[in-house]
């Protein structure tokens, strides 16, 4: 369990998410002129993607944009990342990721194992997942459960400005391929992030988002937002919710869940993959396993439920978490 | 939906039929346009405002048992061969009456009825499933044809490729026509790749391939009559290469600033519906001072208004839609 | 005709193909008695690869695919531990993780072998992306059969290399020929609507010349300016090589249905058994160059068994190296995983 | 087995002309022998083989689907069907749902994997559990001659796209196979009865399952050795009744236990039996690495006999009272 210690730091300033996001990325650029960013769509088609415009004119050249060949420019970033450079590849939307598919996991993922450790493939792939308002079927994917079942690659699922900015700095340092995802819809979440410097968050050390003592909730990604909101909501009915947020699913922190799964005895997952195979099945089962007599009932899943995403806004609404869903399996849970 | 005959023999009646069909397409994009900006319609929004010529000209070749699969920038193609646009504007707005019920949207719309199989959100992916079709037009022994629409941005893709390799090696009952409107999404095709034609990689994998003014519907039309010619007589794949422009953005909201406002006013000039417009008229199908024209806007805007009117007042689906049509048979 | 090179140096290339030719060979019996996985050989294609290697110099990298142990020994790995990788052991070069199919080497500039048709093409295009970059003069060599030509990998890799100009070598070992006709279990040719692979190329722009794959004079031609025309900044080749496949190689499991061969057949044609004269006397490019250099007499029938004897006993060496090796300890098989 | 699966898509292919075959080398054979003199029977034209273009071989396929074929595209590797997973997860799973039920997608896909014979990291996976998390995929994993057959004849008539896998190493196997029978899709078999302990396995881990009952039983403990074969639609309703009378279970599966099926099972257990199971649910599955490549390594990597069994004495072992 980590703090949120902003405080002690100088120009802590509140900025967006996208915000956060680009200034990672410029200071990527500023420290390490290895780092080139492939693609251009790290905020997506959002209002904010004018602040990665401005990293075109200050880092003119170390932007590239590749033709619409994910197979591709996803494996140039792979060889690039072999002979030297610090590779961002930004494949967009996160459905486009299985145009790419074999060279993310059979390829990045595999070659450190296979080579016996002699080639790294320090390259970070970057996706905006989620269910976006209208994506339909073709461009709402969560593939974060798919890359966790894939020895090799590190998994990183910011949820805030502040942990967007510093998780960007560990990725960067990371010797092995580091898939990111941002959830579109955390774009426009605002937080406190400091201005100066580049504080590193660690991979693999969850975040207490909230304390409680009722439930934990396990979320990841925009679902740690719809969380908090869930337990501000349950608070008036008062059943006090810890919110976890481990951060990244490789390295996994299950430390800081068991201890609070502990105190709490009620566990719930929230998360924006798939049911079936979800992260959240497979957090579902390592607690259960690990804390096993602690637990007073079942773990619950709060998930999208499976089925392709529809393009209606009413459908859409129906599959996906929301703050009502997730209040509604802690009120199960408590009984 | 029938066949035009050949632009050289046709009548002055398919003539005025074509430039209706071009015009019910613009009516009913620049209705969905204006729906969106008012927040009616949600999601992803990719117009071919300016491309009407090619979906119109292609589309008046086809049978309503050829089979046509679209990318994202479907709508024309839907329209041309023949979709209901009131069914159309409600799956837009993801209406329960829409062709999908409201789960496929404007990037995955499908009528089937009319021969419009799919279009598909990712660049390139309906290409695979249109070499499919013609593979099984071959293996059932029909003479109908699969066509795929897709922009000059597929390219660059590796499915592309493969697609074109098959469909050579296989002589397969395949139009693909490119709509080559010098965009890949934001980006001048130039900086995508060194090929200034897509129908150069066609023509290496020994395919016939014809490149035209997309915004001469006839032109398109003599193209992919020739091809349907050749694919139904058992001749295999032609490519169509249509030199276009889109007048909007990549998508609805896209500002476009990539874009000289000196080489949109060239392409405005050069738009579609004027320019065959002219032609009527020269060719004695219209009138010179513009009354039956001005007719035939106004009609495709009616109808248009009256298709919003009803799909608009459709029902919204509820949960109980949600988990159906996951599998065909029984639920997983 | 032999290249223009130092006599000194066309010696070194016949030896590392002699040594090629008797590492497969020996692997080939190996695999009978122990369980290596499908392996492919590189028996027939040694003048292509030892050639065209040859002008790569330190720092420039190479990718190749699961017929790349004649890549590897030309380019100066250890026999011994190809082998031991080969049969899983912890002295392999991949520590027992990759195995023939992933046989790789950094310090040898071969930095991961990918398996997958098609795979290695997009990643040796981000080597040379990497390479131009950082401001170097290298070259990144990318090594494939005809069958990746089929996937859509190789498009996509071929048009961004064009495009942003890459450093990049595409060398294409078009082994297909005379493989028509195939039966079951055995392999295909390609299937390519094109004409001729190079046609493939032309739309991309990128400079693109096929040669005789056994005709080592060739090879050096088109490779020294391939890589001339990468270090000097005009971007991406493509060199296809045609040679025939060996009968060995035609089975799903390489086999020695030639037998091993007998070097002797260079300057010898009555030995060669009626039932591969093709083969040995046509169109194996070893005994071609072989035959070449005695013609102008470079090499003495004498020094080519020398050489032989010293490549048969590395490779006996490299196969008693490989057997006594020990196979990694269990718990090796959860490392590497991550840094 | 390898013969079971052949006689089945002779079958099929004889029984309806929608049914065709396309794939690498289907034409001469395929590299195991499951499309063997097919083309002889059939044509060129029905057995098809095709380019190493798995992407568009399967997106071609899909597209024939929809235009009234009932293709079985053989993917020659599972591994490779990462080069096909834009056709399959964005195309196959989706456009009947996506059309809202107006387009259907009869295809199965023949995919055969797993860790045998050395051959590294790139030749070797399970990756079922993929597939699960795709909604609109069916996914079959059978483990006997007999289901090799019965489940590809279903998965061939199956309206949706089924992914049909093999495991290579099942291929040599030997077993009785009834000509007639299909294997409904969503019914596990109960392979071995027992009231101590559940075990749920799948494809070649079935056999490693009931060899681990067979050691069990000589230490007093009956295990229920449950076979899956059908993992999309599961036969959740054959896992609970078992787990329930022996309030134990143990998943085992060849992939990776990281995110793999166990832990969809495992979770959905929990859910589906609350205070009905006196352990937690054991997973017994691959490490969390890639495949290595030395025969070695691959066989300490594959889940073994040893370590069922060690799972199933942990999951008796911790018995403790019901909770709440």
């Amino acid at each position: 369990m980590t703090a949120t210690p902003t405080a002690g730091l100088t120009g802590v300033r509140q900025m967006s998410y996208a915000e956060a996001l680009v200034l990672g990325l410029r200071r990527a650029l500023e420290s390490d002129e290895r780092v080139r960013l492939m693609g251009q769509y790290f905020v997506g088609l959002t209002e904010h993607r004018k602040l990665v415009a401005s990293l075109h004119e200050d880092f003119p050249g170390r932007i590239w944009f590749p033709p619409i060949a994910e197979i591709g420019y996803v494996g140039a970033g792979i060889g690039a990342a072999i002979s030297g450079l610090r590779p961002i590849v930004d494949i967009a939307t996160a459905s486009f990721i299985f145009q790419a598919f074999s060279q993310v996991v059979n390829e990045a993922a595999n070659i450190r194992y296979m080579t016996g450790g002699q080639t790294a493939v320090p390259v970070i792939f970057h996706v905006n997942h989620g269910i976006r308002g209208g994506g339909a079927a073709q461009h709402s994917h969560s593939p974060q459960a798919m890359m966790w079942n894939t020895p090799g690659l590190k998994v990183m699922l910011p949820s805030s400005p502040r942990d967007v900015h510093g998780l960007l700095r560990t990725a960067l340092e990371t010797e092995d391929p580091v898939f990111w995802a941002d959830h579109v819809k955390l774009f426009d979440v605002v937080g406190p992030v400091a201005e100066e410097g580049w504080e590193p968050i660690p991979f693999g050390v969850a975040d207490v988002k909230r304390s409680g003592s009722d439930v934990t909730i396990v979320a990841t990604s925009f679902m740690v937002q719809r969380s908090l909101g869930a337990a501000e909501q349950l608070a008036t009915e008062g059943i006090s919710v810890e919110v976890i947020d481990p951060r990244t699913l490789v390295p996994f922190d299950l430390e800081t869940i068991l201890t609070s799964v502990h105190r709490t005895g009620r566990l719930v997952v929230v998360d924006e993959c798939h049911r079936a195979c979800g992260v959240g099945a497979e957090i579902a089962a390592l607690v259960a396993e690990h804390a096993f007599d602690a637990l007073r009932g079942p773990v619950r899943r709060v998930a999208t439920l499976d089925v392709p995403i529809p393009f209606s806004p009413a459908l859409e609404a129906f599959v996906e978490p929301t703050e009502a869903k997730i209040c509604a399996a802690v009120r199960a849970a408590t009984g | 939906m029938t066949t035009v005959a050949s632009p050289e023999t046709a009548s002055a009646g398919d003539l005025v039929d074509l430039l209706e069909r071009m015009w019910a397409i613009r009516a009913f994009e620049e209705k969905v346009s204006e729906l969106y900006a008012r927040g009616r319609i949600k999601g992803l929004l990719h117009l071919g405002i300016g491309q009407e010529g090619v979906a119109v000209g292609a589309a008046g070749q086809l049978r309503t048992d050829d089979l046509v699969f679209a990318g994202h920038r479907a709508h024309a193609h839907a329209l041309a061969k023949g979709a209901d646009p009131e069914r159309l504007l409600a799956e837009l707005a993801g209406r329960t009456t829409g062709y999908c019920a409201g789960k496929g949207g404007s990037m995955h719309i499908s009528a089937p009825d009319v021969g419009f199989v799919t279009a598909t959100g990712v660049v390139a992916g309906n290409i695979p499933l249109a070499l499919g079709a013609a593979f099984a037009a071959v293996l059932r022994e029909r003479d109908t044809v699969a066509v795929a629409f897709f922009g000059d941005g597929a390219g660059q893709t590796g499915a592309f490729h493969e697609s074109l390799n098959i469909a050579s090696l296989w002589n397969l009952p395949l139009l693909l026509v490119c709509e080559n409107n010098g965009y890949a999404e934001f980006t001048p095709l130039s900086a995508h790749t060194k090929v200034e034609r897509i129908g150069e990689y066609a023509r290496t994998y020994g395919i016939p391939t014809a490149t035209v003014d997309g915004n001469d519907v006839l032109a398109v039309g003599s193209a992919v009559a020739e091809g349907v010619l050749r694919a139904r007589a058992g001749g295999g794949p032609t490519f169509v290469e249509a030199l276009t422009y889109r007048l909007r953005g990549h998508y609805e909201g896209d500002p476009a600033k990539y874009r000289e406002l000196a080489e949109l006013a060239e392409w405005k000039a050069k738009d579609p519906i004027l320019r065959f417009t002219a032609v009527l008229v020269e060719r004695g199908a219209l009138d010179p001072d513009g009354t039956r024209a001005a007719e035939i806007e106004r009609e495709a805007r009616d109808r248009v208004a009256r298709a919003s009117e009803g799909a608009l007042a459709a029902p919204i689906p509820g949960p109980d839609d949600l988990l159906r049509h996951v599998y065909a048979g029984a639920p997983g | 005709m032999l290249p223009r090179l130092a006599t000194s140096l066309l010696v070194q290339q016949l030896r590392t193909m002699i040594r090629i030719r008797r590492f497969e060979e020996a692997l080939i019996r190996l695999a009978g008695e122990h369980d290596v996985g499908h392996f492919h050989v590189y028996i027939g294609q040694e003048t292509t690869g030892v050639p065209a290697l040859a002008l790569l110099e330190e720092g420039d990298v190479s990718y190749t695919t699961h017929r790349n142990h004649g890549h590897l020994i030309a380019r100066g790995v250890d026999p011994a531990r190809m082998l031991a990788e080969i049969l899983g052991k912890s002295t392999g070069t991949n520590k027992g993780k990759g195995g023939t199919l992933h046989l790789a080497s950094t310090e040898h500039g071969f930095p991961t072998t990918s398996s997958s048709v098609g795979g290695p093409l997009p990643i040796a295009v981000g080597s040379g992306y990497a390479l131009k970059e950082r401001g170097l003069d290298r070259v990144s060599v990318c090594l494939f059969g005809d069958g990746a030509l089929e996937e859509g990998a190789w498009h996509e890799a071929i048009n961004i290399a064009a495009v942003w100009n890459l450093p990049v070598v595409f060398l294409c070992e078009n082994n297909s020929l005379e493989a028509l006709g195939q039966k079951a279990n055995e392999y295909p040719s390609s299937t390519l609507a094109a004409q001729r692979l190079t046609d493939l190329v032309r739309p991309f722009k990128v400079d693109a010349s096929a040669v005789d794959g056994s005709d080592v004079a060739a090879v050096h031609r088109e490779m020294r300016r391939a890589v001339r025309r990468a270090r000097s900044g005009k971007g991406p080749s493509f060199i296809e090589t045609w040679t025939v496949r060996w009968p060995g190689s035609r089975p799903i499991w390489p086999q020695l249905v030639t037998g091993e061969t007998d070097l002797a057949f260079g300057w010898d044609a009555a030995r060669i058994p009626d039932a591969h004269a093709d083969w040995f006397g046509r169109q194996d490019g070893l005994l071609r160059f072989l035959r070449e250099l005695l013609a102008e007499q470079r090499i003495t029938r004498e020094e080519v068994l020398d050489i032989d004897r010293a490549a048969r006993a590395e490779m006996a060496a490299a196969v008693r190296f490989a057997l006594d090796s020990p196979y990694p300890a269990p718990e090796e098989a959860l490392e590497d995983v991550f840094a | 087995m390898i013969d079971a699966i052949r006689g089945a898509l002779d079958d099929a292919l004889a029984a309806d002309p929608a049914v065709c075959v396309l794939g690498e080398d289907v034409s001469v054979g395929g590299p195991f022998g499951a499309t063997k003199d097919l083309v002889e029977r059939y044509g060129e034209g029905r057995i098809r083989n095709t380019p190493i273009s798995e992407g568009t071989v399967v997106g071609l396929a899909v597209g024939a689907a929809l235009a009234g074929l009932r293709p079985v595209v053989e993917v020659m590797f599972v591994d490779f069907i990462t080069l096909a997973m834009d056709q399959l997860v964005n195309h196959a799973a989706k456009l009947h749902y996506m059309s809202g039920g107006q387009l259907r997608v009869p295809l199965t896909i023949r995919v055969q994997g797993g860790a045998v014979g050395a051959m590294g990291a790139h030749h070797s996976q399970s990756l079922e559990a993929w597939f699960l998390h795709v909604p609109g995929l069916k996914v079959v994993a059978p483990s006997t001659p007999a289901d090799a057959r019965g489940l590809l004849l279903a998965a061939i008539r199956d309206d949706d796209p089924v992914v049909y896998l093999e495991h290579r190493g099942l291929y040599w196997n030997r077993g009785e196979v009834d000509g007639a029978a299909e294997t409904r899709l969503g019914q596990a078999a109960i392979r071995r009865a027992g009231a101590d302990v559940t075990i749920v396995a799948w494809s070649r881990m079935v056999a490693t399952a009931l060899e681990a009952a067979a050691t069990l039983a000589g230490e007093g403990v009956e295990a229920e050795v449950i076979d899956a074969r059908s993992l999309v639609p599961l036969d959740l309703e054959t896992i609970v009744g078992s787990a329930r009378r022996t309030g134990r279970l143990v998943v085992v599966h060849e992939a990776v236990e990281r995110g793999g099926v166990g832990a969809e099972i495992a979770a959905a257990m929990s859910a589906a039996l609350p205070g009905a199971l006196q352990a937690p649910v054991g997973r017994v599955g691959a490490p969390f690495a890639p495949v290595p490549a030395s025969a070695e390594l691959e066989a300490l990597y594959v889940p073994s006999v040893e370590r069922i069994v060690e799972a199933v004495r942990r999951t008796v072992g911790t018995a403790t009272a019901p909770v709440a």
